[in-house]
């Protein structure tokens, strides 16, 4: 039995699971079992990977299972992983992991959102797992729609406007998607729909590459959210419950990025090659403006989305520089994105629960009130901001080393650009910071207000320790993914 | 000028008046007895045919039987069966112009196109025939649409009765 | 004159016989033996269901009139299928003393329009053709003008019969015009001798309309909402369902029989026709307050969808054709089992708002109904998401990009307008919640079966591929 | 020398102990734990150092620098890798040296002056965290480790200086700093990437043939480097953020402000002073102008402030700016050839180290006296307070340029290195120089001599005036005197120190001789100030003073101001940034962007409406849509 | 017999769309009904011809015929029904009262 197969698994025998559950303790057993048994499976699964790269596996993907599907249509679930799935995965499982806690005391109908939860994580291990173009898709596809109820049902404020609109625009993203995905299979005039497979091919004509290239990569962009296709975030974000929000910004938008490099560069290298400045430009819009937008937004679940379009917008920036290290780094940028904005989240979810406000204008000296929090905000903030010794520094810098590798004017300046986000994201990271964390409580409600409990604590914890490891020993990480990215930049590169 | 030019071209006549007549008359009644000449007229063009079976099916049938059901159904409902209130001239007119157009489109394209006809020997049909053709097996036999055809009556009727009978 | 051809077409006359039993059921059946009559049909159904399966084997009789081949007995049982979710549906509505009475005609109505699909989709001549899609439309009127003293049934008949038959008429003009350019009404004859005439495009239009208008594509599509609507549920169930099923895969079959020589012209017409109908329908479904309305325009923009299968005409196509058909069937049957349980529950037909805080009191029921919705409008891993995306691929490998690119565009709108009710459903208060809904047994049966489909169609792959083995193409 | 290992970790180590478990510790062992790790840290640093400076000089005549760590942390492609690792060179070992001793005088002192506060573990903590990172900055063994390190400190000092956090001035003012440094930033990082590309490396010393190659665009690289080192060594324009600082507690601004993190910018330039005299002089002479300019308006500034803690602030940057403007005028890397400002500015970092840090413990002492940071609070309290009194004259002392103190011996080697320069140089400086005597003595009058604020203030509550009794200033408590002592004896003796002997430009031994010419002058030009400072406020604000005030309003009024640079920084933030910028932006998103999909899904709304009277319920009507659509499309069947 | 197949094959069209043009403007639901009437009449006609004058090997047209006048028959007799129910409910057959289901 293929191990990667369990991610699938697990979640699938979740559900029925949930749905049998009669009351909150079981459901509770339900989701901690299920969340430990995946996080244990990807740790495993790391380790196990990162030693059979040791031991001299060279092949571009480890794991590998393939079983017929539709036949007729060469469509098979196929799975397999290399360095870069391995990450995702391990940070998916982490996410859900801690997500489950952040959302222990949800109510009401708490059974139902963990079964909409699981679906969700169902989707998003399934896509990372794919290695056939359907499945995959599929997976992208199962992994959107649970968001919709998630945050109608359990979100705040617009929550039905926002509910619809990220749910319409993703899916609108995946309607670009699926006409790329066809493009590719047909284009290529494989009899496979496996990436590998069609990679190895290489022969998608490239008047057909400069069409669904584009329609690929805005159909994973939505997703990740490339300007001007990213408002959907904003509003999402800020309505969805706590824990979709973790999800959401920390491993769904990454679905984007990993799909627009695994798919979209990897399989159409040609265009990724001629088109790239289009989408360069794009994105460098996406960071400098999701950065410039927050600094002036009030409410902190705004401050956080605009924050994440700018740092996605990094990722596909990044994917976009088409070298080693960039692509690295946009990896990289994942993982640290996925962790940071997960916490992120995670304690502005926590301040809300207790304030019932968001509104930096409201907020003050929580520093006093719940310093549990606000110090874990305080990281989170100087996490976010790319401090040393948490990741998003080691993320930002490998973006930004490779992308200056490249030796030419439109490049440099548009990295240059790029970089400058690094100033403005401290300026809307402390402006928060010293606005409702530092200071004399003003609101005697919130005077009242207790710290953080166990399974908050519990969350904030584990996501600051994954972040500084990762921003303490970034040699692994980087080592695991390394030959993943050089596989699928292989094509392009050899073009050269 | 033939003698048949001349049947034809006045059943011809008739039949396009007493049509024009039957979608136009205000009266229920008149036009059904206008439908009426028509339905006689396509029993003639059918005679004309030799095909005779199916000029008295004709008769029988659409004028002896759907026309009565007409004539029924208006003294059935009764004063309702005035049809004066025109329509909205939008709709007549965006009516017109499509049926006119699809009138001179057919005919164009019926003018323009070579249906091979071959001499038409008017042998008419004999009944024997018919009746094999009606109660065969093979190729051009069509027993198959017959049977069919009978339940298609049957459950026509039954839906009919089903709905037209009071409680 | 080997009549014992009869019996080779036994699908047809294991019907016939059903038909026959019912009939006389209905007419010796009184006083209490008359309860059984229900569940009667439904084993007789069920029964036609296995029977139908039976045989595989391909053979033409009548001297070619009449075509049998595996992927017409599998579409002839999961037609029969299809009426038997419906019949078993309709437990609650005709059981009820307006139609306690006229029950035997309902079933015999029902069951001469599944003769007439029979004949429709195993016909190789014109003439058969036609007087199936008559017999399969003909009895419909009678179902949809069923509820004789409900204004809307009467009024959804009379717009539904007049409808047809200016359609049929349409139709047969076209037909005529055929027979007069290639003297013949057999598929295969008239095949071999169409050349393209301008006159055999025109007929082809006219032909496509008619058939069009049984699958309610955009312009053809105007009776259906109000039908849909007006009909009692069951048979909008059915209209939506079976009769448009037949009605495509007869499409599919005389366009590749008879037209193949004319591809190109017909792949045009039905990229237009796909356009307009998913487009429209979408637009016009957003609005839709009536539950029926709105499941109209869900189904004519489906049939956009399913449309997208006969581009090609391709043993592809035909595939997802018929998969789609069966994934469609038991979403739709699902959502129409609710909005029946829900239109009995309130008295009145089901509008969106009476949805409001579903979820709270019939939870169940809410969520097969998402489950239903999200299918419909195909979301993983739900089956419609299967069926869509094979119909798409099948139009792409045809070429018709541009089509499947509007096609996509619009899941999002039908996405949106199903969300509606999702939403409706988990997220709106509502000031008179419904109670709990407490469902008939068949009802109940029925949405299990359809619950099942719903979720399992997709992932079990054998489905799909035991079509493709006995699917054809151009 | 793998022990130096044990230099970064301990205070790492510190923090981390005194940072997770703080909370449940008492203040006195959480202060001992800090205590006693400094103390540990500092042994051996000094250890360290002598160690390496007793190994003696290799074949060339230079320290040869030994990296006993390297390891690769993060590779960036291919080729290039941040290392981590500890270099030790001669300015490295200076910098331990100076760094512990400042920083081990500031544990100690805040033993006394935080008692009793509110964090007090928490102050601990990140008075660590801020000194590993520190250390680790000066021992980085490339340029991106510094970088990386450089961004620690930054994110220290935010930390310490928002220390009070619930005060807004010091929300600000810890805001500013790390926004302003942060921006300074980018230009080091965009510096670092160009330099890492050309060369290939991130070391401090790349392959001469490959910066044969990359030449070109050293200078650039550098120079944006150097604004990097602006931002921390608060050059002008993006000195702004330091006097803020001063928000924080006074022996923060002590370490951080006056003796350490401020000067990273000038330990920046050293480090890569090879690379500047060797590829990019050009820079270097703009260092020097930006650091002569700085020092001038430093100077200005600080001879009107009224607090003491931003008088100190700006005799930092100009001292600072003294540093740079040493670094700047060397125009050959042999320090008998022009070279001799590298060594200047290098023991003018450490003199200066000392006796600022001292003049700010000494401040803060005072401020722990009276309570207030404002001069009209003081007066007259060398009665009260003598010790700080003494250490304090011996710094003003020192700072002005008097020998024998260590000053004067520093300053005097910056303004001979000016002068080789160029003359007008020279004279600039030394104006600057006597500048400082007065606006330092001017400080230190207002502070101890004069009329006591607090027997004005005891007479009015005697006369019942006032009602309550005024706090009465006292010596501070031996934890903070004992530093103060400790670093006025280093600033009497720093001076003989042969500094030349162990760090100089181009490695090899140099032998410190005073210019006597040079000398004079400035002893003179200090004397001067000193003496205007004496004239005007020795015994409290004289008529001179009034008049002075009153001829040169304008110019005071404006320098009170600091020539209005916060005002453009405001105007820069709040209006250009946050209205004109990000606002716009803001609504764009909302209005444009999002409402451009908004108004698609009008649109389908719209034309749904629109298409709605087809289905006008009259079977007629759609019938006609039939046929026509039966017209049309074969029309389009046929035309197409 | 020598009039040509045309003359016969417009007439029915003429017909034909005399239906069509009735069926677009009648207000009377049996007046429709006589128009769709007219049109399978006319149907009818094309089939006879063409079986008459074509392909008068076989009797596919003439059959055509028999059987679409039996359906017009039985349409008739389903619609009448069908009419009659709408009076009942509507006690008009004005085809403006059957506005209820539009939009």
């Amino acid at each position: 039995m293929n191990i990667l197969v369990l991610f699938v698994i697990i979640p699938l025998l979740m559900l029925p699971a949930l749905w049998g559950c009669r009351n909150i303790n079981q459901t509770r057993a339900v989701m901690a079992t299920g969340s430990v048994l995946l996080l244990a499976l990807s740790v495993y699964l790391t380790i196990d990977f990162i030693a059979q790269r040791n031991a001299g596996e060279t092949a571009a993907m480890l794991y590998t299972a393939s079983v017929t599907w539709f036949a007729p249509l060469n469509i098979c679930f196929s799975v397999g992983v290399d360095g870069i799935s391995v990450a995702m995965l391990l940070l998916s499982s982490i996410i859900v992991f801690t997500g489950t806690f952040a959302s222990w005391r949800i109510k009401p109908m708490t059974k139902e959102f963990f079964l909409w939860y699981t679906l969700l994580s169902l989707g998003v291990y399934g896509f990372f797992i794919s290695t056939d173009l359907f499945t995959m898709f599929m997976f992208y596809e199962t992994a959107l729609i649970p968001m919709y109820l998630l945050i109608g049902v359990w979100g705040s404020g617009r929550k039905e406007y926002s509910a619809m609109k990220l749910t319409l625009m993703l899916m609108g993203g995946s309607a670009f998607l699926l006409m790329g995905i066809l493009g590719i299979y047909f284009g290529s005039g494989a009899t496979t729909m496996n990436i590998n497979e069609i990679a190895a091919m290489d022969n998608i004509p490239a008047n057909l590459q400069y069409i669904f290239f584009p329609m690929t990569f805005i159909g994973f962009g939505v997703l990740g959210a490339l300007f001007p296709f990213h408002t959907w975030s904003p509003d999402g974000h800020a309505c969805a419950p706590t824990s979709v929000s973790m999800l959401h910004a920390g491993v769904l938008m990454k679905l984007g990025g990993y799909g627009c490099f695994r798919v979209a560069i990897y399989l159409l290298p040609q265009a990724a090659d001629e088109l790239s400045w289009i989408f360069i430009i794009l994105t460098t819009i996406s960071v400098v403006y999701g950065a410039l937008s927050a600094i002036s937004q009030t409410d902190l679940k705004y401050i956080n989305a605009y924050s994440s379009v700018s740092h996605c917008g990094l990722v596909l920036f990044a994917i976009l520089m088409l070298n080693k290290t960039a692509c690295t780094g946009a990896i990289l940028q994942m993982l640290s994105h996925g962790l940071m904005t997960a916490l992120f989240f995670a304690l502005i979810g926590m301040i809300y629960g207790r304030t019932h406000t968001r509104d930096i204008r409201q907020l003050r000296g929580l520093m006093k009130i719940m310093p549990f929090l606000a110090v874990g905000y305080v990281i989170a903030g100087l996490a976010n901001l790319g401090l040393p010794g948490f990741s998003g520094f080691i993320a930002e810098m490998t973006v930004f080393a490779g992308a200056f590798g490249i030796d030419d004017p439109f490049h440099r300046t548009v990295t240059i650009i790029a970089c400058t986000s690094i100033v403005i994201t401290a300026v809307y990271i402390l402006r928060v910071v010293g606005r409702i964390l530092y200071g004399e409580p003003e609101n005697e409600e919130h005077k009242k207000l207790s710290d953080a409990t166990w399974d908050e604590r519990f969350t904030v914890i584990c996501l600051i320790v994954c972040i500084a490891a990762l921003g303490i020993a970034p040699m692994w990480v980087s080592n695991l993914i390394n030959d993943g990215v050089g596989n699928i930049l292989g094509n392009l590169l050899a073009s050269h | 000028m033939d003698i048949n030019l001349i049947i034809f071209a006045s059943l011809a006549f008739v039949m396009i008046v007493a049509a024009l007549f039957a979608v136009t008359s205000s009266r229920i009644m008149r036009a059904t007895t206008e439908l009426l000449f028509v339905l006689f007229g396509t029993a003639g063009l059918y005679f004309m045919l030799h095909y005779t079976f199916l000029g008295a099916a004709q008769i029988t049938v659409y004028a002896g039987g759907i026309v009565v059901m007409f004539i029924f159904v208006v003294l059935l409902i009764g004063k309702g069966s005035v049809d004066v209130t025109q329509t909205s001239l939008r709709r007549y007119l965006a009516g017109t112009a499509v049926a006119l157009t699809g009138m001179v489109a057919a005919i164009y394209l019926i003018n323009t196109t070579d249906f091979q006809a071959v001499n038409f020997t008017g042998d008419g049909v004999e009944m024997k025939e018919l009746g094999m053709t009606l109660m065969g097996t093979g190729k051009y036999d069509f027993i198959l649409p017959f049977e069919v055809m009978s339940v298609l009556l049957l459950a026509c009727t039954v839906g009919a009765i089903m709905i037209a009978r009071k409680k | 004159m080997n009549y014992i051809q009869f019996f080779e077409m036994r699908p047809e006359v294991c019907l016939l016989g059903i038909y026959l039993i019912i009939f006389m059921y209905d007419l010796i059946a009184t006083g209490s033996s008359r309860r059984v009559f229900h569940p009667l049909v439904c084993i007789l159904t069920a029964a036609l269901v296995v029977l139908t399966l039976g045989d595989r084997s391909h053979f033409t009789l009548f001297g070619g009139m009449y075509e049998s081949n595996a992927i017409i007995v599998f579409m002839k049982s999961l037609l029969s299928f299809g009426a038997l979710l419906v019949i078993m549906q309709s437990h609650k509505w005709i059981s009820n003393s307006d139609s306690y009475h006229k029950q035997g005609e309902f079933y015999v109505l029902l069951l001469s329009t599944l003769v007439g699909m029979f004949f429709m989709i195993s016909a190789r001549h014109f003439l058969l053709l036609f007087i199936g899609i008559e017999l399969a439309s003909l009895p419909l009127a009678c179902l949809v003008a069923f509820d004789k003293y409900r204004h809307n049934s009467a009024e959804a008949g009379v717009k539904y019969i007049l409808s047809s038959m200016f359609a049929s008429a349409i139709m047969l003009y076209g037909i005529s015009f055929l027979y007069g350019t290639t003297g013949t009404l057999y598929f295969e004859d008239m095949a071999a001798r169409m050349t393209g005439l301008p006159i055999q495009i025109f007929a082809l239009v006219m032909f496509f309309a008619g058939m069009g208008f049984k699958i309610s594509l955009v312009p053809f599509h105007f009776w259906t909402a109000d039908s849909y609507q007006g009909a009692p549920t069951s048979v909008t169930a059915y209209l939506s369902v079976i009769s448009k099923g037949a009605a495509v895969f007869t499409l599919f079959t005389v366009l590749t029989r008879v037209f193949a020589p004319m591809t190109e012209h017909w792949n045009l017409i039905i990229c237009l026709t796909v356009v307009a109908s998913i487009t429209a329908a979408n637009l016009m479904a957003i609005k839709q307050q009536d539950l029926k309305r709105f499941m109209a325009f869900s189904s004519i923009s489906q049939a956009g969808y399913l449309m997208l299968a006969v581009i090609g005409g391709k043993a592809t196509g035909m595939t997802s054709l018929v998969y789609y058909l069966i994934v469609y069937m038991v979403a739709n049957m699902a959502v129409f089992a609710i909005i029946e349980s829900v239109e009995w529950q309130i008295g009145a037909p089901a509008k969106r708002a009476n949805f409001n805080g579903f979820y709270k009191s019939n939870p169940k029921l809410t969520f097969i109904m998402t489950l239903a919705l999200f299918s419909l409008a195909g979301i993983p891993p739900f089956a419609g998401f299967f069926s869509k995306f094979f119909v798409f691929m099948n139009a792409f490998s045809a070429g018709a990009w541009i089509v499947v690119f509007i096609a996509l565009l619009n899941t999002v709108i039908s996405l949106y307008y199903y969300l509606l009710i999702v939403k409706a459903m988990y997220m709106k208060e509502s000031a008179q919640p419904l109670e709990r809904i407490k469902s008939d047994p068949y009802t109940r049966i029925s949405l299990t079966i359809c619950t099942v489909g719903i979720v399992l169609l997709g992932v079990c792959s054998f489905i799909y591929s035991g079509i493709d083995s006995i699917a054809f193409g151009l | 020398m793998e022990y130096t290992i044990l230099i970064l970790i301990l205070p790492l180590l510190s923090f981390l102990l005194l940072g997770l478990a703080g909370k449940i510790m008492p203040h006195k062992v959480a202060g001992t734990i800090g205590t006693l790790t400094l103390v540990a840290v500092t042994a051996l640093s000094y250890y360290a150092a002598i160690e390496y400076f007793a190994a003696g000089r290799d074949a060339s005549g230079v320290f040869a620098e030994t990296m006993p760590y390297n390891f690769h942390w993060l590779p960036l492609g291919d080729t290039l890798c941040i290392d981590m690792g500890i270099l030790i060179s001669p300015i490295s070992a200076m910098m331990l040296i100076v760094i512990s001793t400042v920083s081990l005088m500031v544990h100690i002192y805040s033993l006394g002056y935080m008692e009793g506060e509110r964090g007090f573990q928490r102050y601990y903590a990140f008075l660590s965290l801020f000194t590993f990172s520190m250390l680790g900055l000066v021992v980085a063994t490339n340029i991106f480790q510094m970088y990386v390190f450089w961004e620690l400190v930054g994110v220290s000092s935010y930390l310490l200086i928002g220390f009070y956090y619930t005060k807004p001035a010091a929300i600000a003012a810890s805001k500013k700093a790390f926004i302003v440094t942060r921006f300074a930033d980018l230009f080091f990082l965009i510096g670092i990437l160009i330099y890492g590309y050309y060369t290939g490396t991130y070391s401090f010393t790349p392959q001469t043939d490959v910066l044969a190659t990359a030449g070109a665009v050293l200078p650039t690289a550098l120079l944006l480097m150097f604004i990097g080192g602006a931002g921390k060594s608060a050059m002008f324009p993006l000195h702004i953020w330091l006097p803020d600082a001063m928000e924080g507690p006074t022996p923060v601004s002590a370490l951080i402000h006056a003796a350490t993190m401020v000067v990273a910018g000038v330990y920046l330039v050293a480090r890569m002073f090879p690379l500047f005299i060797g590829y990019a002089p050009e820079v270097l002479h703009i260092i020097a102008y930006v650091g002569a300019f700085t020092a001038l308006y430093a100077a200005i500034v600080a001879c009107v402030q009224t607090d003491i803690k931003r008088v100190l602030a700006f005799s930092t940057i100009s001292q600072i700016a003294f540093m740079m403007v040493a670094l700047g005028v060397c125009t050959s890397a042999d320090p008998h050839e022009g070279g001799l400002g590298y060594m200047a500015s290098m023991f003018h970092l450490f003199t200066h180290a000392m006796f600022k840090g001292l003049l700010f413990l000494g401040a803060g002492s005072i401020i722990h006296a009276v309570h207030s940071n404002e001069k009209s609070h003081m007066g007259g309290l060398r009665k009260y307070m003598p010790v700080t009194h003494i250490t304090f004259l011996i710094a003003c002392l020192a700072i002005a340029g008097i020998p024998p103190f260590s000053g004067f011996f520093s300053k005097d080697e910056i303004l001979v290195a000016c002068y080789n320069f160029s003359t007008p140089m020279g004279v600039f400086m030394s104006i600057v120089a006597a500048m400082t005597a007065f606006y330092m003595f001017r400080l230190y009058y207002l502070i101890f001599w004069g009329k006591s604020h607090y027997e004005e203030q005891l007479a009015l509550y005697e006369r019942g005036a006032c009602d309550h009794e005024p706090h009465k200033p006292h010596e501070s408590p031996a934890r903070m005197t004992i530093p103060l002592i400790i670093l006025a004896a280093i600033t009497c003796v720093a001076g003989f120190i042969p500094f030349g002997e162990f760090i100089s430009s181009n490695g090899r031994a140099y032998t410190i001789h005073i210019d006597k010419g040079v000398a004079t002058a400035s002893i003179i030009l200090a004397a001067a100030g000193i003496a205007l400072a004496t004239i005007m406020y020795m015994k409290g604000e004289s008529r001179i003073t009034a008049k002075i005030n009153q001829v040169l309003r304008t110019p005071i009024k404006a320098a009170y101001h600091r020539f209005y640079m916060d005002e453009v920084w405001m105007f820069i933030t709040k209006k250009i940034i946050f209205k004109g910028i990000s606002a716009p932006i803001a609504w764009f998103d909302r209005h444009i962007v999002d409402g451009s999909l908004d108004l698609l899904a009008k649109t389908a709304q719209k034309a749904g409406a629109l298409i709605r009277p087809m289905q006008s319920g009259n079977v007629q009507t759609y019938s006609i849509w039939f046929l026509a659509g039966v017209l049309l499309i074969s029309a389009i069947l046929f035309f197409l | 017999m020598n009039i040509p197949a045309e003359y016969l094959l417009i007439l029915s069209a003429v017909l034909f769309f005399i239906g069509v043009f009735g069926f677009f403007t009648r207000r009377n639901l049996v007046s429709l009904l006589i128009s769709t009437e007219m049109m399978l009449n006319a149907v009818d006609i094309n089939f006879a011809v063409f079986n008459a004058y074509c392909h008068p090997g076989h009797l596919e047209g003439y059959i055509f015929s028999l059987f679409g006048i039996g359906v017009a028959a039985a349409e008739t007799a389903v619609a009448i029904a069908i009419i009659i129910n709408v009076y009942r409910n509507f006690h008009s057959i004005h085809i403006k009262r059957l506005k209820n289901l539009k939009y």
